[in-house]
């Protein structure tokens, strides 16, 4: 070999000799013990170490995710981008299990054009904020503020105001995470199964009378829903009725009954029943349908039922001995509600 | 040979002058990476002035003990990246052994600063010639010019740092957010520190 | 694979400059004229795809501990075959480039690349990635270097571009890079944002 | 220790490798590198003599210290001018250039090696003035012209004080008359915005290119 | 969240608590406190416009009708990009709070009377659109905008930039019978090649008070600029410790350093005022050091802000590659802001000692 | 020229006060029906002792202290109980009130004053006496008076300052107490003096007041008054803040997070002093207080002494307030009152003033911060406004924290002063509450 590439090849060599036995004595003796998930995560980071994390490269921020720190989610690390935030959660187990989906539901409906203010808010546009000077300026004093600290909180886009100031949950966008519930100042957000879709949609728990001076969509505590529930799945608590979503799924008729236009259905249109040629005219159907006048037919002659009238409730299926009932449309079936999807 | 005139003109000049971030595009993806909060910034700082002294004067001694005498000045960049490297990595296990409080303060900057180009230019132009003299530096302006170009790139971080914090609190047009306007901020910084150009304190020495 | 999404990635969705920010100093350091910006892209490009690939071939044989130090030898050796390559061929570009070719060493992109991809990717992939990658950083730096080109110096590729047009010497100056790299950033996440529907 | 082992072989042989390759380029290309070395040089000795002369490398003592000087001489016929490297502090660096007097010290060429001044400012003592538009010029060949800054400079005397004109405009602006007029003072123009780079090169000629010119001349 | 007031909702005016008799409308629900001074932002930079008048006619008196039409353009200009880019933004806040005014004058007045109008304009849209509305608008720079206008025509058209006319009068450098471009040039080259005459510069003090000399246009008479800081002083718009502080260190640094080897002769004693009285000086203290966005906030940092601008400027004043420093050390200090701002924080009451 | 006391920083907004400053106070007649919410202080409620239908006379216990820090209501007129339950309440909430109609007799309960004269009294029974007559600071937190005045033995109170500053603009109320009830008021102060066995005492009075300061120092002249001392105050807000005033007077600082007692101060304010005297000297509980009602939408502002729970809208009729233009009524000063939002809540023992504003104020238009400092210079407290609030627009509520926002006390200085009409102020409170809230959550924890 020429002596003008052996020198090259002794000094570069002797560099990297020198460096090998160096660090690999030094990864025998100054062995520290760190977390196997950092490693882990940092097998998984781009190894820019572009800083972009804000993390002093890409071993500090698989540090901080592996001590829960920050979130891996893909517009802290740039370069990784959201691909790696899906493989940096199942190293943490932070996988959804497979639990019951749930979403958020504001329990208010009274917009400016339903519920009447007191005085006009001017201030920070933050419901905390409303709240700290006389308490809002709704009369009501459980009604949505409509200053969105709700909608500033998701995570997701899943909540707006409307143009009357009422917080609205967008129920294909909410992934249940709870986060509004915790910061509504007026406590009136809550998670209810997905499935479930029926919720009430008011937290006044004035009396009636008092109510209606200021609401035209408060409840009055007339308890008609509860009647309306014959499970006890609804209860009446200090002027309101409470939903117990674990006891009972059906509350279609409860919705319907209600004289104040309380619930919120958010299917639009609901399946209607539809009565086939097995019916026997038995009339049990009659008696237990909670809306007068659905279902019409002499005894022991098949029975119709007035597509108008019906509120998809589907109380009736169970109700036939002949199974002679069945829900027509567009809306989900009830029955499917009570299964996990 | 020593001139202490010319050490004060090199400290000047790193600093100020030839500032690496904002005059020399040396160092800019920690600069903008590590520039959000003043606290992480004064630990990089810090790292970066350790480093770049380690770097300079290491690469000095190899390049006029070494690669100058056997001709393979060529092999400058691979010598000198291979010992930058090794000898930071080597430092980081070290503190991360034997002083975990220092480590978490300093050293967790040191891998980010290993692959950057301030340092490895600093042992670039450190065995160039000197820009102001016009001759090769020697060991101690090298060592100088080592740590004071890692001062001035501190500052710059630690400036930069500062009003990204207060920048926090306006309202950035959406499509300018982060990076965009972190660029323009570094930007007009460097309008700014167009006014330290052709400072010269000592007029006789150059002309 | 489809190679012309992958050329998409790299010039658009994972762009080395405009999107990831990486190897920020050689495209503000060098992007004053077009030339310059293209030679250095080329050179960068060189670089990227073979070490891409070598590293690739080693990766299952490098230990973990020594990676860095590794990565940065075969790095650094094709710099250097690219630095006296250009040194006999094309001196006056390396001029230009001055100290910005040793350095493309530690640009954060190339070892970015060698981390991310090659040491976890097939020969093959890492290839094309080297490539689109070395593309987009190429056509970034183009970009950069066409607008501070006709700003600052009124010309294009070395020739007098409007007659009558007074330079701004500015952006051939470092503000200049900042300014023409935030503008063309700032113009990407308008688009982008555009696309998503976000908010200005 | 099987680990600790193939970390330290791996990192060598990868190195010796690597340096393998490198040496081996360097032995390809290094004679061209050393070529093109010298036809920079080269070229710019040819732009600063007179045409027609033979050109000889010397080295002569310098007084101040124990250095040396290396110049360029240019023989034809009888007449000798002699070129040599200037340096000089400018505005925001150090200015390299080279220039060919005669045995008067009247210069005959100057051109500007290196310099790191700003842009668009000092940066244009290496302009050359392009009046080629882009659009009638991509396929064409490059123009060499010389950079108008250094071609002012023919006909100076060194050994004479230099004016520097900032009222005239600049020389490539100038007419004949107003171009006369300005060797009649010795005098050259400014660059516009950057007088401090400009004086930087004119009180080097009077300075340090008179004292090189005497130690030359013995 | 958003600090601006907006009523969320349509007021309804009929109140349901006409059942106890009063009939009224809703009332007005906001925090304490229910009274507010009446000077607003709009009125301070509308007083900041009125005290740069007295030098925009001094700037003309000296510099012809050339230095009103760059003023009107840069005003323009600051006040259109402004508007084009609110408007692009779509940004709910209503421009007309004159900052732009302001920034648009001061643009003018740091530029040289014979700068074509247009760069004037390109300074003017690169202050407002670059240095001030990318960061959100009004209050939310870091830097100074008009001088960052400045700052980018320097290093866009040095050349322009540094060029200067005589006055109308015929003054340039403010000593008769020797050209050269500004004062402060003037002096340097001066005190370079040794000609420094201290009757000279003592004769072209009144010049330089009256604004008879070469320079920006809206710099030079230190007469109509103290004119207006005093009405800034008055409104207490502008804190007195900035520009105190600020030409006090110009003046003690120029004295101690004067340059002549003693403290007492007349030539020792006439560069501090030559010092503060050339240049840019006064505008800067007076206008541009005291622009609060880009000032601590903090009063002590006030100080070290001023402080800072003084000692920057002598630097670049003496040892830099060009006669003037004030643009820069404004600019320069700007930087230092969040980190003075940092480290000056007022000492709260009750923080003295600690509870038991 | 007598020293002129007064602190660092503060703000100058008109006074306002000339309308009402020299009208005397006019006993306003009890209301049809009185509403007396059980929660008039800081502290525990009250709880009711009487019940629906039952017949009350004037000064008859309606609700008994909660718990220590907590005092009790009294019926401010005869009649009977009509309804007990929740409401409105001037802080905005509903609270629970007991409602009472008057049936005109006006008969009240036997006052008992202190068995013997005070000055022979224990200090420990006279301060059961001011607290059974539900004495509670009138200056405006409503703290009940009677836990002032008895500091825990380890903190020796060496002075007592009585703060006559009433440094909101528009209100008159103490001011008028002290021309009138002069002599009261000095023997109110002697007897808090003896009850927290202070070496020294100091009235506070702003200067603006030069009739109440002529008045009190001819009083104070004679001889037996002698270590009592009158301090004119610069008329400057918030000059009646506590710790202000004990800054002005003493010097001394309010430790943050501490209280007067720390540093051995007690500040009581000109109303409760008289108040003490009531209770003290006749055993009359409290049940009525001065109330300025004055401001642009009002024809005819009056000081006026009204029964506590008197709805608001009676006051305001009574001096013929403007229905039409009113645009916000306040209860309290403008600088630190509150808005309501509704007419029918009652008078409270910390009702100062009632204002009513009209259309004629101008809408605010807001502005960007332009970090001019002016906040800075007049917080009293020396903090960063504008960095705090903007610390809350983030949700960085732990900078906020650190910049201290639990240390103001919602002067509204800042906001005063705010040439871009920033709502400092409300940001502050938004910021102590989530200070607040996750201080609790972080006790909760442990
Ligand atoms: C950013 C900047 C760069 C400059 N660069 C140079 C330069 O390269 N050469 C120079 O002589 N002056 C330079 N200057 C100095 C100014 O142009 C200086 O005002 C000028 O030399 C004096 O004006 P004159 O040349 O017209 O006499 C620079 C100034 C600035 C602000
Ligand atoms: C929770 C709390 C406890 C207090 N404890 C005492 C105390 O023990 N002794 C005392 O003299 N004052 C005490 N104070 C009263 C305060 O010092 C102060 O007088 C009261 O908050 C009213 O002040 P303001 O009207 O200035 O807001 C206490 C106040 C609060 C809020
Ligand atoms: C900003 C501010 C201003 C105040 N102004 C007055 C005032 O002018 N007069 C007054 O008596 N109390 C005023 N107070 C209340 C006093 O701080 C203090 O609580 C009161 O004097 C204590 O006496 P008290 O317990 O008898 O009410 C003010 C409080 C604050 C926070
Ligand atoms: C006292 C004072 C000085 C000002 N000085 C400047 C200035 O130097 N430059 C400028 O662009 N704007 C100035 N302004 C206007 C305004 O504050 C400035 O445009 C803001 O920086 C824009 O956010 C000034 C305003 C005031 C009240
Ligand atoms: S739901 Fe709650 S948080 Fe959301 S806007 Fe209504 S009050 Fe505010
Ligand atoms: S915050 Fe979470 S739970 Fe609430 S609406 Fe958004 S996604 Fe649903
Ligand atoms: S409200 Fe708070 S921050 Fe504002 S001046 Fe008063 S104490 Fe200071
Ligand atoms: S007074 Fe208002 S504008 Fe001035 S600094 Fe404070 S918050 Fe900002
Ligand atoms: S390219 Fe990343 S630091 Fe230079």
């Amino acid at each position: 070999m020429p002596i003008e590439l052996l020198y090259p090849v002794i000094v570069v060599g002797s560099v990297g000799l020198f460096f090998g036995v160096g660090l690999a004595i030094a990864s025998k003796k100054l062995q520290v013990y760190v977390n196997p998930r950092i490693a882990q995560i940092l097998g998984l980071l781009p190894g820019a170490n572009c800083g972009a994390c804000g993390y002093p490269g890409c071993s500090g921020f698989a540090k901080a995710v592996a001590e829960g720190k920050t979130e891996a989610s893909g517009s802290v690390c740039v370069p990784g981008g959201s691909k790696i935030a899906h493989a940096i959660a199942d190293i943490l187990g932070i996988t959804a299990d497979a639990v019951e989906p749930m979403m958020a539901v504001v329990h208010c409906n009274g917009g400016s054009d339903k519920a009447l203010e007191r005085s006009r808010y001017e201030g920070i546009t933050d419901c905390h904020a409303a709240i700290l000077i006389g308490n809002g300026s709704k009369i009501c004093q459980d009604g949505c503020l409509g200053l969105g600290s709700c909608v500033r909180v998701c995570p997701f886009n899943a909540i707006h105001v409307t143009k009357e100031g009422v917080a609205v949950v967008d129920a294909d966008k909410c992934t249940g995470c709870g986060k509004c519930v915790k910061v509504c100042p007026r406590k009136i957000i809550s998670l209810i199964p997905k499935v479930h879709k029926i919720f009430l949609a008011c937290s006044n728990h004035d009396r009636g009378a008092k109510v209606k001076k200021y609401c035209s969509v408060g409840c009055t505590a007339c308890s008609l829903c509860v009647k309306a529930t014959p499970s006890g799945a609804i209860i009446m608590e200090n002027n309101l009725p409470v939903l117990d979503y674990a006891k009972e799924e059906n509350f279609i008729p409860a919705a319907y009954k209600c004289p104040s236009r309380c619930f919120t259905d958010l299917v639009k249109t609901r399946s209607k029943a539809n009565i086939d040629t097995k019916c026997n005219g038995c009339t049990a159907c009659v008696a237990v349908c909670p809306v007068p006048g659905v279902i019409s037919g002499e005894k022991d002659q098949r029975h119709v039922i007035d597509k108008d009238k019906c509120i998809g409730c589907g109380i009736c299926l169970n109700a036939c001995p002949l199974h002679a009932i069945s829900m027509w449309g567009v809306g989900p079936l009830v029955k499917t509600t009570a299964g996990k999807r | 040979m020593m001139n202490p005139i010319s050490l004060i003109e090199i400290s000047i000049g790193a600093i100020f002058i030839n500032n690496f971030v904002l005059s020399r595009f040396l160092g800019l993806c920690p600069f903008f990476g590590v520039s959000k909060k003043v606290s992480s910034a004064a630990g990089m700082g810090m790292a970066v002035i350790f480093v770049m002294t380690i770097a300079s004067s290491f690469s000095w001694v190899i390049f006029n003990y070494i690669l100058h005498p056997y001709h393979i000045e060529y092999l400058r960049t691979i010598v000198f990246i291979l010992v930058i490297a090794g000898l930071v990595q080597l430092v980081e296990m070290a503190l991360q052994k034997y002083s975990p409080t220092l480590y978490e303060s300093l050293g967790i900057f040191l891998p980010l600063i290993t692959t950057n180009c301030a340092v490895l230019g600093v042992a670039i132009i450190n065995t160039d010639l000197n820009q102001t003299t016009g001759s090769p530096y020697t060991f101690i302006e090298s060592l100088l010019n080592g740590i004071m170009s890692g001062v001035g790139f501190s500052l710059a971080l630690l400036l930069m740092a500062g009003i990204r914090e207060k920048t926090e609190f306006s309202p950035v047009p959406k499509a300018l957010e982060g990076l965009p306007i972190a660029f323009i901020t570094a930007g007009l910084m460097a309008l700014a520190f167009l006014g330290f150009s052709g400072l010269n304190f000592f007029p006789a020495v150059g002309g | 694979m489809m190679i012309g999404q992958e050329i998409k990635r790299g010039i658009i969705d994972e762009n080395p400059i405009l999107v990831l920010a990486l190897g920020l100093c050689p495209s503000l350091a060098v992007s004053t004229s077009v030339q310059n910006g293209f030679g250095m892209g080329m050179a960068a490009t060189f670089v990227l795809t073979c070490s891409n690939v070598i590293i690739s071939l080693l990766r299952k044989v490098i230990p973990d501990k020594v990676r860095i130090p590794c990565f940065i030898v075969i790095i650094a050796m094709f710099v250097t075959i690219v630095q006296l390559v250009l040194k006999a061929y094309l001196p006056a570009l390396d001029k230009q480039l001055g100290i910005f070719v040793p350095l493309i060493v530690v640009n954060c992109i190339i070892l970015g690349r060698a981390e991310a991809y090659a040491s976890r990717n097939n020969v093959f992939k890492s290839l094309i990635d080297g490539l689109v990658m070395g593309v987009g950083f190429t056509f970034a730096l183009c970009i950069l270097s066409v607008i501070r080109e006709i700003l600052g110096s009124n010309k294009l590729l070395g020739f007098k571009f409007v007659p009558g047009f007074q330079p701004m010497t500015v952006f051939i100056l470092a503000p200049g890079g900042f300014f023409t790299i935030a503008f063309v950033m700032g113009v990407v996440r308008y688009i982008g944002n555009r696309k998503r529907g976000v908010r200005r | 220790m099987i680990d600790q082992l193939k970390m330290i072989v791996v990192l060598t042989l990868i190195s010796c490798v690597a340096a393998l390759l490198i040496a081996f380029t360097n032995a390809k290309t290094k004679d061209r590198i050393a070529r093109q070395r010298v036809v920079v040089q080269q070229e710019a000795l040819l732009q600063i003599m007179p045409a027609g002369v033979t050109v000889a490398e010397n080295k002569a003592p310098l007084s101040s210290a124990n250095d040396t000087l290396t110049y360029w001489t240019g023989v034809a016929g009888s007449d000798t001018v002699y070129a040599f490297k200037v340096a000089t502090r400018g505005y925001s660096s150090t200015i390299n250039y080279m220039i060919c007097t005669t045995a008067e010290g009247v210069i005959t060429g100057m051109a500007v090696m290196e310099q790191n001044e700003t842009p668009g400012l000092g940066a244009r003592v290496q302009e050359v003035l392009s009046k080629r538009l882009i659009w009638n010029g991509l396929g064409g060949p490059k123009e060499k012209t010389a950079s108008w800054f250094s071609e002012q400079f023919k006909g100076i005397s060194i050994n004479q004080p230099i004016a520097i004109d900032k009222t005239a405009g600049e020389w490539h602006g100038l007419d004949e008359k107003g171009r006369r007029r300005l060797k009649d003072k010795n005098g050259i123009t400014a660059i516009t915005g950057s007088t401090i780079s400009t004086r930087a090169i004119t009180n080097g000629l009077s300075t340090r290119a008179k004292t090189y010119l005497k130690a030359i001349r013995g | 969240m958003t600090n601006e007031q907006q009523p969320t909702k349509e007021p309804t005016n009929e109140s349901p608590m006409a059942a106890d008799g009063v009939k009224i409308e809703t009332f007005q629900l906001t925090a304490s406190p229910h009274l507010r001074q009446p000077e607003s932002v709009s009125h301070i930079m509308m007083w900041v416009v009125i005290a740069l008048l007295p030098s925009l006619a001094a700037g003309v008196v000296f510099f012809g009708p050339q230095a009103l039409l760059l003023t009107v353009v840069s005003v323009l200009a600051a006040i259109v990009t402004e508007w084009a880019i609110v408007k692009f933004l779509k940004k709910s806040a209503a421009i007309g709070d004159f900052s732009a005014v302001v920034t648009g004058v001061l643009v003018a007045f740091n530029v040289s009377s014979t700068l074509p109008w247009w760069m004037a304009a390109i300074g003017s849209a690169f202050a407002i659109g670059v240095a001030k509305m990318t960061f959100g608008g009004l209050g939310a720079n870091f830097i100074n905008p008009a001088l960052a206008g400045r700052a980018f025509l320097m290093a866009a058209y040095p050349s322009a930039m540094t060029r200067f006319s005589p006055t109308t009068f015929g003054s340039l450098s403010g000593i008769d019978g020797i050209s050269s471009a500004t004062p402060l040039a003037q002096f340097k080259a001066a005190m370079a090649d040794g000609s420094f005459q201290a009757l000279d510069f003592q004769d072209a003090l009144s010049n330089l008070f009256l604004g008879n000399v070469g320079g920006c246009l809206g710099e030079t008479s230190a007469l109509a600029l103290l004119a207006g800081g005093i009405l800034l002083l008055y409104k207490r718009i502008i804190p007195l410790r900035i520009p105190l502080v600020y030409i006090g260190t110009v003046f003690l640094l120029s004295w101690i350093f004067n340059g002549t080897g003693a403290h007492f002769t007349s030539s020792a004693i006439i560069i501090p005022f030559y010092h503060i009285l050339a240049g840019g000086l006064f505008l800067g203290a007076f206008f541009m050091a005291t622009d609060m966005v880009t000032s601590p906030i903090t009063p002590a940092g006030k100080i070290v802000f001023a402080a800072g601008c003084g000692v920057l400027t002598f630097l670049i004043r003496k040892f830099g590659g060009y006669p003037e420093g004030v643009s820069y050390s404004i600019l320069l200090m700007n930087l230092f802001v969040p980190l003075i701002e940092r480290s000056t924080r007022p000492k709260m009451y009750g923080k003295v000692k600690n509870r038991d | 020229m007598p020293r002129r006391y007064t602190f660092n920083g503060g703000v100058h907004p008109p006074h306002s006060k000339s309308r009402t400053e020299r009208l005397p106070i006019e006993v306003f007649p009890a209301p049809k029906k009185v509403i007396i919410p059980l929660s008039q202080h800081i502290g525990a409620p009250a709880k009711p002792v009487v019940k629906r239908g039952d017949r009350v006379l004037v000064g008859q216990v309606l609700g008994e202290p909660g718990g220590f820090v907590s005092s009790p209501v009294h019926s401010s007129v005869s009649g009977s109980v009509l309804s007990i339950g929740p409401y409105a309440h001037p802080m905005g909430r509903q609270i629970v009130s007991i409602e009472i109609e008057n049936d005109e007799k006006n008969e009240t309960i036997a006052f008992t004053a202190s068995i013997k004269a005070w000055r022979d009294a224990a200090p420990q029974e006279l301060v059961q006496q001011i607290q059974a007559a539900g004495v509670v600071g009138m200056g405006g937190a409503g703290f009940p008076t009677h836990v002032k005045l008895s500091p825990p033995s380890n903190k020796p109170i060496d002075i007592l300052i009585i703060n006559g500053a009433e440094c909101e603009p528009f209100l008159t109320a103490d001011h008028l107490l002290m021309l009138e009830r002069t002599g009261d008021f000095i023997e109110g102060v002697l007897i808090l003096k003896k009850i927290l066995n202070a070496k020294k005492c100091f009235i506070g009075i702003e200067e603006n007041k030069p009739d109440a300061v002529k008045k009190i120092t001819s009083l104070l002249n004679d001889a037996r008054l002698r270590e009592i001392r009158l301090c004119t105050l610069i008329a400057k807000y918030p000059q009646g803040g506590e710790k202000q005033l004990i800054r002005a007077i003493t010097g001394r600082e309010v430790p943050s997070g501490g209280l007067p007692m720390d540093i051995g101060c007690v500040v009581q304010n000109v109303g409760t002093t008289v108040a003490v005297f009531d209770a003290v000297n006749r055993g009359i509980p409290l049940y009525e207080r001065v109330v300025t009602v004055t401001g642009p939408a009002v024809g005819s502002p009056k000081n006026l002494l009204v029964r506590i729970g008197t709805p608001i809208n009676f006051l305001l009729e009574a001096c013929s307030f403007n229905q039409k233009s009113v645009r916000k009524i306040i209860m309290g000063g403008p600088m630190m009152g509150l808005a309501l939002s509704d007419v029918n809540v009652p008078v409270i023992k910390t009702t100062s003033g009632l204002l009513a504003v009209d259309t004629t104020t101008p809408a605010l238009r807001t502005y960007p911060c332009i970090n001019c400092g002016h906040c800075i210079r007049a917080c009293p407290i020396n903090l960063v406004p504008s960095r705090i609030a903007k610390y809350i627009e983030k949700e960085n509520y732990q900078a906020a924290e650190e910049w201290n926002v639990m240390d103001c006390m919602e002067c509204g200085s800042c906001a005063y002063i705010c040439p871009a009409k920033i709502n400092l102020v409300h940001w502050m409170k938004l910021g102590k509450y989530h200070v607040q809230a996750s201080r609790a959550a972080a006790a909760a924890r442990k």
